[in-house]
C-alpha cells in the first residue's frame, strides 16, 4: 500500500510581465515544479492586496508566494518597490501573530528566469511541506 | 489631577463663543457617573456651565468627530485637543478629511487619563463618586464606608503610561505649557511578544482575538478609519463579514484593519480603549509602527501635515521581506 | 429549599456536568468574566456579570442554518439541524433570566424559530441572586427583583452556603439529581440575604429611574422629540451596545460560499449599522440619528406595544459600562420621557 | 429535529419559464421539483426567493392565487439577487419560502365594492395578483378600474395581458398612460397622479395604490383631493427583509413589521407609523 504523501497547496501570484512569463519559460523548457502550485496572474505584484493572501489561506492554501519583476524592472516603474514594503510589513505581522513565517514569500523572477522560477517553487513547496498543513490561518468551513 | 481645570476650559470656550471666533464647541459632556463622559457639542456658555466636564476620564479623541461635525457646523468649531489627539488631527488633515478653516483647535495639556477598570480593580465595584485630589483620586463606593484614595499614576490608561508625547503638533491656540516628545517604552510589550516563540505568540493572540465580538467599535472609533465604506461592509469586496464566524474571520478582520492604518496610525490608542472585550489591539498597530521605524527609519504619523506615509513610499534600497526575518534572527 | 456548603460547590458542578454540559461564569485573563464550559478545575467567577450576555446559549452570534450544494442548474438543500445537547447555564443573574422571556416572545411566537426553540428546550437555567449590584444596575426600573431571580432553579449565595429552589419541572429534575449533595432547609438565611440585597438596591444611583412616559402608543409623542439629535450626536455607529445587550435580537441571514458548497448562516446584526436597512434601491434610515432612535424606540415603545407593555430592556447595565462614548439607554430615558427634569 | 418545520428553511423551486416584460423586468414562473405550486397564498402576499451563495430577497407573488399550477414573480433588475436571476435560464433551481405578509382584504373589505387599481412601473407586479383574483371571482366585486402608467410603452408590464385580457373583460376599464409622447402610442401621455385627477373617480370605491414612493405620495394627495377617504385606500410597502416573520428586526417601522403586518397597509394605518418607510 502506498501512503498518501502530504502535498501542500501553494498559491503563486505572478506578475504578468516578468514572473508569469518566467513560469511560461519554465514550462517551455520542461523544467519540473509541483503541480500543486496554482498560479494566479496579476497585472503587477503590487496588485496583490493583503486580503488576497489571507483569502488564499482561508480557501485552503498552505503557502502563498508572490513573484514580481526584479526591483528596478517594474513594467509600471515602481510597483514592485511598493510590494516590497507592503509584504515586508505584512509578513512580519503574520509572524507576530504566530503564523509560520515560512508560509509566505516574495521572490523576484524575470521573464528570462524560467530556471529560477522552477527552483523557487520547488524550494518553496519543500519548505511548506516540511511545515505541514496550514492550521493557523485555516477556515474549517472551507475544508470539507 | 489635570493641570488645566474645567473652569479654565469653560472660560476659554465661552470667550471664543462670545467673540464670534467659533459657533460651537466640541467638548466632554457630563455623564451619569463621575467617569462616563460623552463627546458633546455645546453652543452657549450656559450649556457649557451645565454640561461640560473635564476630569481624569476625558480620554476620548475628538479628531475623528471633526470629519462629520466640522462639515455640518455653521461657523467654526472649537475643539480641545490633548497632545496625542493633535497627531490624529494632523493625520486627518494630511488625508484631507476635514476643512482646517472650519476648525479652531485649542491645545490643552494632559497629565494622562485614568482607566476606570483599573480604578474599579482597586476600589471594588459600585462606584459612588470619584474626585481628583492632587495626584490622587478619591473614590467612594456603595460598599465601603470610608473613601478610598488611589494614586492617579497607578490607574493610568495603558496608552498614557506609555505616553509618546506631551507636545502638541497642531493648534490655533495653546493653553498651559507646551510639553516635550517623550522617550516612551511603548514598544516594550511588542518586543516581549517578538521574543516569544511563534507557538507562544499564536497562543497569545488566539486567546486575545477569540474574545472579539465584531462590534466594530475599534474601527468606528479609530481616527485613521475614515473610509466612506469599509471593505468589511462591502458585499462586493469578497471579505465582507458581520460576525466573527470563526478564528479565521477574527484574524482576518484585525490583521486587515491594522494593516490598512499602518503608517497612518498615530498610536492614539482609541481602539484598545473602546474595545468592550479588552483586546490589546494597540499592540497590532504598534507592531507595524515598530517595524516601519526599524525598516524604513523613524516615522511618526501626524507629526507633520503632508508627510508621506511609509507604506505609500519606497526607496530602491529597501530591505527584502526575507531579510526582515534574517535580521530578527540575528537580533535574537 | 435545599442548601449546600460552598466548600462542596465543585462536587455540585461535577454532578451536574455528569449529565449535561455545564456553563458558568469564569474569570478571564483580561479581568472580565465570560461563560465557559465547566471541566475539572474550572473556578467559578465572583464577578457580578459577564461582558457578553447569556443570550448566546439560545441565540448564538453565528449559527449555520442549512447547507446547499449547487451543480449546474441544480440546487440541493441539506437540513443540518440536530437535537441540541442538554446543557445547564449556571449563575445567571435576575436581569439576564428576564431577557430570556423577552427573547422567547420574539423567537417562540408562531412561526416559532426551531433553532432557538431547540436550544431553549434543552437548556436548564440556574439563576443566582445578586450580592453586589453596582452603580450601572437598574433592573428595578423594569420590575426585576435581583434578590429573587427566576429561572428553572433559583440560587442564593451567602458567605458559606448556596441555596437552591426549583421553579419548574426541569429545575426539579435537575435539583433531584443533586439531592445527595444538598440538604433540605428553611428559607431563613435566604430571606436575610434578600433583605441585605434590597438594602443595597436602595443605595443605587439609578434606583429612581422610571419607565414613565414610555411604552406602547408613545410613538407619535417620542418619535420626533428634538432631543434625539443631541443624544445621537456622538454615536459612532458601532454595535457594542447591541452585541452586549441581552435582549437585542436582530439578525442577518447570509450565505458563505465555501468553494464546495454554500453555508447559509445567521448572525447578530445591529440596527446601529449603516447597512442594516440598506436595500438595492435605497435606505430608509440614512442618518445615525434615525438608527440610534430606532434602537431605543424599539426597546421602550415598539416592543412594549406588541408585548403587553413588557419593555425590551432588563437594566443589566452592560451598555452603560461598554459604550465607547458612554451614551446609553439611561441617558435616553432621562432626556426624553417621564424622567425629564428629575 | 429535521421533521420540525422552520420557516427559514426553504423549498427548492425550479424556474420553468422566463418572460421578458420590459428592458429591466422579467417574469419568472416557479414550481417545486415535483412540478407543483410551492404553497398557497392570497393576493398581496410575498415569497422569499434565494439563489444560494448570492442571497435571498422578498418578492411579491404576481400570479393570482386562483392559478393552481404555478407562481409568477415579476422582478426588476436592481441588486445582486435580481441581477443573478435575470441571467438565469429555464430549468434553474432556486429556493422559495413563504407565503409572507398580510394579503389584501379581498374577501371582506373589497367584496361588493367598486375597485380602483392604480399602479406605476413595476408597481403593477403586486397588483396583478389581486386584479386577476378579482377578475376570476368577477361577480363578487363591482366595477373595476385600472390606471397604469410607466415611463414608456416598452416599460409597461404585462402589456399583452392587459390589452388582450383585462381590457376586454366586461366591467373592467383599463386606463393606460406613459410619461412622455412616443411613436406608436396613441393613448394618454402624462404622469399617473395627474391622470387619476383627470379621470376623476367616484369616491365610494376602494382604491389600491402601488408604485414608486413619489407616485404614491402624489396620487394619494390626488385621491384625497377627489374626496377619497384614506380608510378606503390601500398600498404596499417595501423594506429590506431577511426572515419574513417579524423576528430579524430589519423591516421594523414603529410597532409594525412590514413582512408580517404588511406589506399591505391601509393609508390611514400608515399615517400612524413614523415616517421611516
Amino acid at each position: 500500500m502506498q501512503v498518501n504523501e502530504y502535498k501542500p497547496l501553494i498559491v503563486a501570484f505572478c506578475c504578468n510581465w516578468c514572473s508569469y512569463a518566467g513560469a511560461d519559460l519554465a514550462g517551455n523548457n520542461r523544467l519540473a515544479y509541483p503541480a500543486d502550485v496554482k498560479i494566479i496572474r496579476v497585472p503587477c505584484s503590487c496588485r496583490v492586496n493583503p486580503t488576497f493572501i489571507l483569502r488564499a489561506f482561508q480557501r485552503g492554501a498552505d503557502g502563498v508566494i508572490i513573484c514580481g519583476c526584479h526591483p528596478g524592472d517594474c513594467h509600471y516603474t515602481s510597483g514592485n518597490y511598493y510590494t516590497r514594503r507592503r509584504m515586508a510589513a505584512l509578513f512580519s505581522m503574520l509572524d507576530f501573530l504566530g503564523i509560520e513565517k515560512e508560509r509566505t514569500r516574495l521572490e523576484w523572477v524575470s521573464a528570462a528566469e524560467g530556471a529560477k522560477f522552477a527552483a523557487t517553487m520547488n524550494d518553496f513547496v519543500q519548505t511548506v511541506a516540511s511545515l505541514g498543513e496550514n492550521k493557523r490561518l485555516e477556515d474549517l468551513r472551507c475544508k470539507k | 489631577m489635570q493641570k488645566i481645570t474645567r473652569e479654565q476650559l469653560i472660560a476659554k470656550a465661552s470667550e471664543l463663543l462670545s467673540n464670534g471666533t467659533v459657533s460651537q464647541v466640541l467638548g466632554w459632556g457630563k455623564g451619569e457617573f463621575d467617569y462616563d463622559v460623552t463627546p458633546t457639542l455645546f453652543s452657549s456658555a450656559e450649556e457649557l456651565e451645565n454640561g461640560f466636564v473635564f476630569n481624569d476620564f476625558c480620554g476620548a479623541n475628538f479628531s475623528k468627530y471633526l470629519v462629520s461635525k466640522a462639515a455640518k457646523a455653521d461657523g467654526k468649531l472649537l475643539v480641545f485637543l490633548k497632545p496625542c489627539d493633535t497627531y490624529s488631527f494632523n493625520q486627518l488633515l494630511t488625508e484631507h478629511r476635514f476643512d482646517r478653516e472650519k476648525v479652531y483647535a485649542v491645545g490643552i495639556p494632559c497629565e494622562g487619563m485614568a482607566d476606570i477598570s483599573k480604578v474599579k480593580a482597586i476600589s471594588g465595584d459600585g462606584i459612588a463618586s470619584i474626585n481628583a485630589d492632587g495626584d490622587n483620586l478619591v473614590v467612594t463606593t456603595l460598599y465601603e464606608d470610608a473613601p478610598i484614595t488611589i494614586a492617579t499614576k497607578d490607574v493610568l490608561a495603558e496608552r498614557c503610561i506609555n505616553c509618546k508625547s506631551k507636545k502638541h503638533v497642531a493648534y490655533d491656540e495653546l493653553m498651559g505649557e507646551e510639553g516635550e516628545v517623550l522617550a516612551s517604552n511603548r514598544f516594550d510589550e511588542v518586543a516581549r511578544l517578538e521574543a516569544m516563540t511563534a507557538d507562544e505568540r499564536f497562543a497569545f493572540w488566539q486567546n486575545e482575538l477569540s474574545r472579539c465580538i465584531r462590534c466594530n467599535a475599534c474601527r468606528d472609533a479609530c481616527p485613521a478609519c475614515t473610509c466612506e465604506k469599509c471593505v468589511f461592509d462591502n458585499p462586493n469586496s469578497g471579505v465582507e463579514n458581520k460576525s466573527p464566524a470563526n478564528e479565521f474571520e477574527e484574524k482576518l478582520f484585525h490583521i486587515i484593519r491594522a494593516y490598512h492604518v499602518a503608517g497612518r496610525c498615530t498610536d492614539c490608542g482609541e481602539c484598545s480603549r473602546v474595545c468592550p472585550q479588552n483586546i490589546p489591539l494597540h499592540l497590532l498597530n504598534r507592531k507595524f509602527i515598530k517595524d516601519i521605524n526599524e525598516f524604513y527609519g523613524e516615522y511618526q504619523a501626524g507629526e507633520e501635515v503632508d508627510s508621506r506615509a511609509p507604506l505609500v513610499n519606497y526607496t530602491t534600497e529597501d530591505l527584502e521581506p526575507g531579510e526582515v526575518f534574517d535580521r530578527g534572527d540575528n537580533n535574537a | 429549599m435545599r442548601k449546600c456548603s460552598l466548600e462542596k460547590i465543585n462536587e455540585i458542578f461535577a454532578a451536574i456536568a455528569k449529565n449535561a454540559a455545564l456553563y458558568l461564569p469564569v474569570d478571564r485573563t483580561d479581568g472580565s468574566a465570560a461563560y465557559k464550559k465547566w471541566e475539572e478545575g474550572t473556578v467559578w467567577s465572583n464577578a457580578l456579570n459577564t461582558v457578553r450576555s447569556p443570550k448566546d446559549f439560545f441565540f448564538p452570534q453565528t449559527e449555520d442554518l442549512m447547507r446547499f450544494k449547487t451543480k449546474g442548474k441544480t440546487v440541493q438543500l441539506e437540513d443540518i439541524r440536530t437535537e441540541a445537547e442538554a446543557f445547564v447555564v449556571f449563575g445567571v443573574r435576575a436581569c439576564d433570566v428576564k431577557s430570556f422571556d423577552i427573547l422567547d416572545r420574539v423567537f417562540l411566537t408562531e412561526p416559532a424559530d426551531s433553532f432557538y426553540a431547540n436550544r431553549r428546550n434543552h437548556g436548564v437555567i440556574v439563576s443566582l441572586a445578586c450580592t453586589r449590584p453596582v452603580e450601572t444596575c437598574f433592573c428595578k426600573t423594569f420590575g426585576i427583583d435581583p434578590s429573587a431571580p427566576a429561572g428553572d432553579i433559583s440560587a442564593w449565595k451567602t458567605e458559606s452556603d448556596i441555596f437552591f429552589e426549583a421553579n419548574t419541572e426541569k429545575g426539579k429534575a435537575l435539583l433531584h439529581t443533586l439531592s445527595e449533595l444538598t440538604e433540605e432547609c428553611d428559607d431563613g438565611a435566604v430571606a436575610e440575604q434578600k433583605a441585605k440585597i434590597n438594602a443595597v438596591m436602595e443605595k443605587l444611583p439609578l434606583k429612581d429611574l422610571s419607565t414613565k412616559g414610555f411604552g406602547g402608543g408613545k410613538t407619535a409623542e417620542l418619535f420626533d422629540a428634538p432631543e434625539w439629535d443631541e443624544l445621537s450626536s456622538a454615536c459612532l455607529g458601532c454595535g457594542t451596545c447591541t452585541f452586549v445587550c441581552p435582549t437585542c435580537q436582530c439578525y442577518d441571514i447570509k450565505d458563505f460560499n465555501t468553494g464546495n458548497g454554500v453555508i447559509r448562516f445567521r448572525c447578530w446584526d445591529s440596527c446601529m449599522y449603516s447597512d442594516f436597512t440598506k436595500m438595492a434601491h435605497g435606505n430608509n434610515r440614512l442618518t445615525q440619528k434615525e438608527r440610534f432612535r430606532q434602537r431605543f424606540m424599539h426597546k421602550l415603545v415598539y416592543y412594549p406595544e406588541n408585548n403587553d407593555g413588557l419593555f425590551s430592556c432588563v437594566g443589566c447595565g452592560r451598555c452603560l459600562a461598554k459604550c465607547p462614548i458612554s451614551m446609553n439607554i439611561v441617558k435616553v430615558m432621562k432626556k426624553i420621557g417621564g424622567n425629564k427634569g428629575e | 429535529m429535521n421533521n420540525v418545520n422552520d420557516t427559514l428553511i426553504p423549498k427548492i423551486g425550479v424556474i420553468t419559464d422566463v418572460r421578458i416584460d420590459t428592458p429591466d423586468i422579467k417574469t419568472f414562473r416557479v414550481v417545486t421539483l415535483d412540478g407543483k405550486k410551492a404553497f398557497d397564498h392570497m393576493p398581496g402576499q410575498c415569497a422569499m426567493l434565494s439563489v444560494p451563495g448570492v442571497g435571498e430577497a422578498m418578492f411579491s407573488i404576481t400570479s393570482s392565487p386562483t392559478n393552481e399550477e404555478f407562481m409568477e414573480f415579476s422582478i426588476k433588475k436592481c441588486g445582486c439577487v435580481t441581477d443573478w436571476l435575470h441571467q438565469a435560464e429555464v430549468g434553474q433551481q432556486i429556493t422559495i419560502r413563504g407565503p409572507y405578509g398580510k394579503p389584501f382584504p379581498v374577501d371582506d373589505v373589497f367584496a361588493g365594492k367598486d375597485l380602483l387599481f392604480i399602479a406605476g412601473g413595476v408597481g403593477l407586479a403586486p397588483l396583478r395578483s389581486v386584479i386577476n383574483y378579482c377578475r376570476h371571482y368577477r361577480d363578487r366585486y363591482g366595477k373595476i378600474d385600472i390606471v397604469y402608467g410607466s415611463r414608456s410603452k416598452d416599460d409597461l408590464l404585462d402589456y399583452q395581458e392587459i390589452i388582450n385580457e383585462w381590457a376586454t373583460d366586461e366591467g373592467v376599464d383599463v386606463h393606460l398612460t406613459i410619461d412622455n409622447p412616443q411613436e406608436g402610442w396613441d393613448g394618454h401621455v402624462g404622469f399617473v397622479p395627474n391622470f387619476v385627477k383627470e379621470l376623476g373617480f367616484d369616491t365610494d370605491k376602494v382604491a389600491v395604490l402601488c408604485g414608486p414612493p413619489i407616485m404614491i405620495k402624489f396620487t394619494l394627495d390626488g385621491l384625497c383631493g377627489l374626496g377619497f377617504d384614506k380608510t378606503n385606500v390601500y398600498t404596499t410597502l417595501e423594506l429590506r427583509m431577511k426572515c419574513g416573520v417579524g423576528k430579524c428586526g430589519r423591516c421594523n417601522v414603529g410597532a409594525k413589521y412590514v413582512c408580517k403586518d404588511g406589506p399591505v397597509f391601509r393609508c390611514d394605518e400608515l399615517d400612524e407609523l413614523p415616517d421611516e418607510y
